[in-house]
């Protein structure tokens, strides 16, 4: 019986390493895996890359991530918030590193990781700062830049309900990223308001199939 | 003397221009107050970035959701109809060119249609980018609404934009304070000059050799 | 308000144009939208070109249409079958032209024309005929091809159920291609078993948002 | 004289490498029966390209739903815990190495591990190709199932293909009607025969240089 369900969030991210690459899901703090993210901070890995959409809120999840001074590398769409306190301390002072990615381009890159292209001419941010340097190219008379995937060693995703075969579903939009994280880590650990079992999601209704899930926790309802 | 629009002004002019049936992103701030202008016996389909079509008004005090919000990430309710889809998606559909319209601030736009929006270059700000350089190239139409002027008095409507670009030649419409003004390929021309302002006024204010409204004498 | 059903195939087939490219959902007959393709036969519009997996099984749908010689050109994956006698015929008379393209190439040249990309590195094909001639690059120790997108005019697509904004749920495997085609048409034309009330869809359960469907017909359940 | 496996032999020998837990393609054909012959006991997901996984037995006679088919357009079931998805994301799943193991048919395979097995390249012939290609890169181990002769003796491991690539360097194992040869970029080495069946002898019929079963003498 294949079960991808663990008993906690501390057991789900221990093989997390020093230097990994983690997406983390959310947009904002809709969607954001705060008890895997306080797992991870107990954890202790240290000179991680992180990709999400910000760069943290307030003073939980990613945020606290940054305030711990785990974080190397920053790559998201939008970094500057009215709260972002913790990230806008480590940039100033020199302590973190920015790649700023427009946020389409951000899931499309995520999107190519996950189905296996080896890059994308994309039309967004041509002729742009954040096109510098970069391969351009004219197809049927529109401009395109060329991106790369983008991978990761881990996912940390939220979802609503999971079974134990690792298929999702999300809730509202605390959907957002966690689709297509999960499909471009090698390792996607997820956590759930709650484990339900096998047969109880509709196979219509699955929105990340469980191929795309190794880790499963359950947290209980917390919205 | 002009009469100038108010905020409130230019975001109700820009919801008349909104056809019935019309997929529309509304950008966060400024933008997003044209949704309280939406003539309510018709049926007009809001798109938020984060993932929802079908956007409905903010949720009455007391009924905020912090699972569903807004690309502002202000909670937001869903109407009847609406659905949820993950990021690739809500990406696709600005990219791919299934939004008719994108309402957009501006820091500066030229006659040309090339949209500044998201950074002022300043030195040590730290720049953020969201998903204005998908929404500048993705939509049928880009209407920039702005004030025409800076506090300082400069025309944000310029020649060539000083600011980092988010987009080139994307914007087809500009609603200011002080009118509608097309921009694009053939450069500037007004659409609508408020009450008092003369065409010369509008050139003379931006320094820019704008075409006159069709019909009027330039 | 906005309501995107007709009350007929025929009328919603009545702007297709001689020449133009229609693509068409469905594996074999699962998701072969057949009430979209008589109407289409009725019709008459003439020197097609079709993007869909096979080119016809026995002697409905796609078949039909290539049987009332209504196809200048098919692009798909996978002609030949025990029953596509009329593609066969058509194609040995050299009446009918052929582009092949390995399915998961087509999915991912559909999905990227409704996603707005300007081309692909795709690994799939690499080094085979059906790569020949095509810009090639290594990228990461890994061999790619370049490949463009693949857009049409129309597209017919089979859901189950649909509402008047023109969201859809699909059964089972006859989801297929209906939803990336569903991204990839300028007009996209659905044929449901039946249309149901604005909302009865659980937003959460909606495949197809309507902002990819242009018209809706329902044709009663048929499976 | 060796005693050769009958096809369903050879389709038990596969279904014994697969692991539970795998995420497992069969191909059209005689992979297809692969399936028959894995542990009721273990829980391996079948991926169908037509967008399932947790892929079923076939239905009981009368309980066929023409629209829950699997990729060689038969009927199937779906287990519980199972689900459907679109093409993209079917697609996605092979090209993007999430599946473990893909069982292909062959014409020919190369002691490289380059796979030939969509088209004859007969003059005439309606090519056709499917998922062939997308399966052979995708998956992190390609199994070919093949007999090892043509029926006119001639052998299907090859120096290097004749028929039309659906690959390069793709296919990790061959399970034959003569054994188990695993082959890659360091050649080919058998890794099981079949009663009565030399290394020798296998060399003779594929003319091709393999490597003996390690711990076995050369």
């Amino acid at each position: 019986m294949i079960d991808k369900t663990l008993a906690s969030c501390r057991d789900a991210v221990a093989d997390i390493h020093d230097g990994a690459t983690v997406m983390i899901g959310g947009f904002g703090t809709a969607g954001m895996p705060d008890e895997l993210i306080d797992a991870l901070i107990d954890h202790g890995a240290r000179e991680l890359t992180i990709v999400n959409n910000n760069a943290g809120n307030g003073d939980t999840g990613l945020a606290a991530l940054i305030a711990n001074r785990r974080v190397r590398k920053v790559v998201c769409s939008f970094p500057r918030q009215t709260d972002s306190h913790h990230f806008d301390a480590a940039y100033h002072a020199g302590e973190i590193e920015l790649e700023l990615v427009p946020q389409g381009n951000l899931a499309a890159r995520i999107q190519a990781a996950g189905a296996g292209l080896g890059a994308i001419f994309t039309p967004t941010g041509f002729g742009t700062e954040l096109a510098a340097g970069k391969e351009t190219r004219e197809i049927d008379g529109r401009q395109y830049v060329l991106e790369y995937p983008i991978r990761a060693d881990f996912a940390l995703v939220k979802a609503w309900q999971g079974d134990r075969w690792g298929n999702l579903v999300y809730r509202k939009t605390a959907r957002n990223f966690g689709p297509i994280m999960a499909m471009a880590a090698a390792t996607t650990i997820v956590q759930v308001s709650r484990v339900v079992e096998l047969g109880a999601l509709d196979p219509e209704h699955v929105v990340t199939p469980g191929i795309f899930v190794q880790r499963v926790v359950a947290i209980g309802e917390v919205h | 003397m002009a009469t100038l629009l108010t905020r409130d002004r230019i975001a109700q002019r820009v919801a008349r221009d909104i056809p019935e049936g019309a997929y529309v992103n509304l950008g966060i701030g400024l933008p997003t107050t044209v949704a309280n202008y939406l003539p309510a016996d018709k049926e007009i389909f809001l798109q938020s970035e984060n993932g929802l079509l079908g956007m409905g008004p903010a949720p009455a005090p007391g009924e905020e959701d912090p699972e569903l919000i807004n690309a502002g990430k202000q909670p937001v309710t869903l109407l009847t109809g609406g659905c949820y889809f993950h990021h690739a998606d809500s990406f696709a559909m600005m990219r791919g060119g299934h939004l008719d319209i994108c309402v957009l601030g501006a820091f500066q736009v030229s006659a040309g249609g090339d949209l500044a929006n998201w950074s002022t270059g300043a030195p040590g700000a730290i720049p953020a980018v969201g998903g204005a350089m998908d929404l500048a190239i993705g939509a049928k139409q880009v209407f920039v609404m702005m004030e025409l002027l800076t506090r300082q008095g400069q025309s944000k409507l310029v020649e060539a934009c000083t600011y980092p670009l988010t987009g080139i030649g994307c914007v087809s419409r500009v609603y200011s304070d002080h009118g509608v003004i097309d921009v694009g390929a053939d450069g500037a021309r007004a659409i609508e000059l408020v009450d008092g302002l003369s065409i010369d006024d509008l050139r003379a204010l931006t320094g820019l050799d704008i075409a006159a409204p069709t019909g009027a004498s330039a």
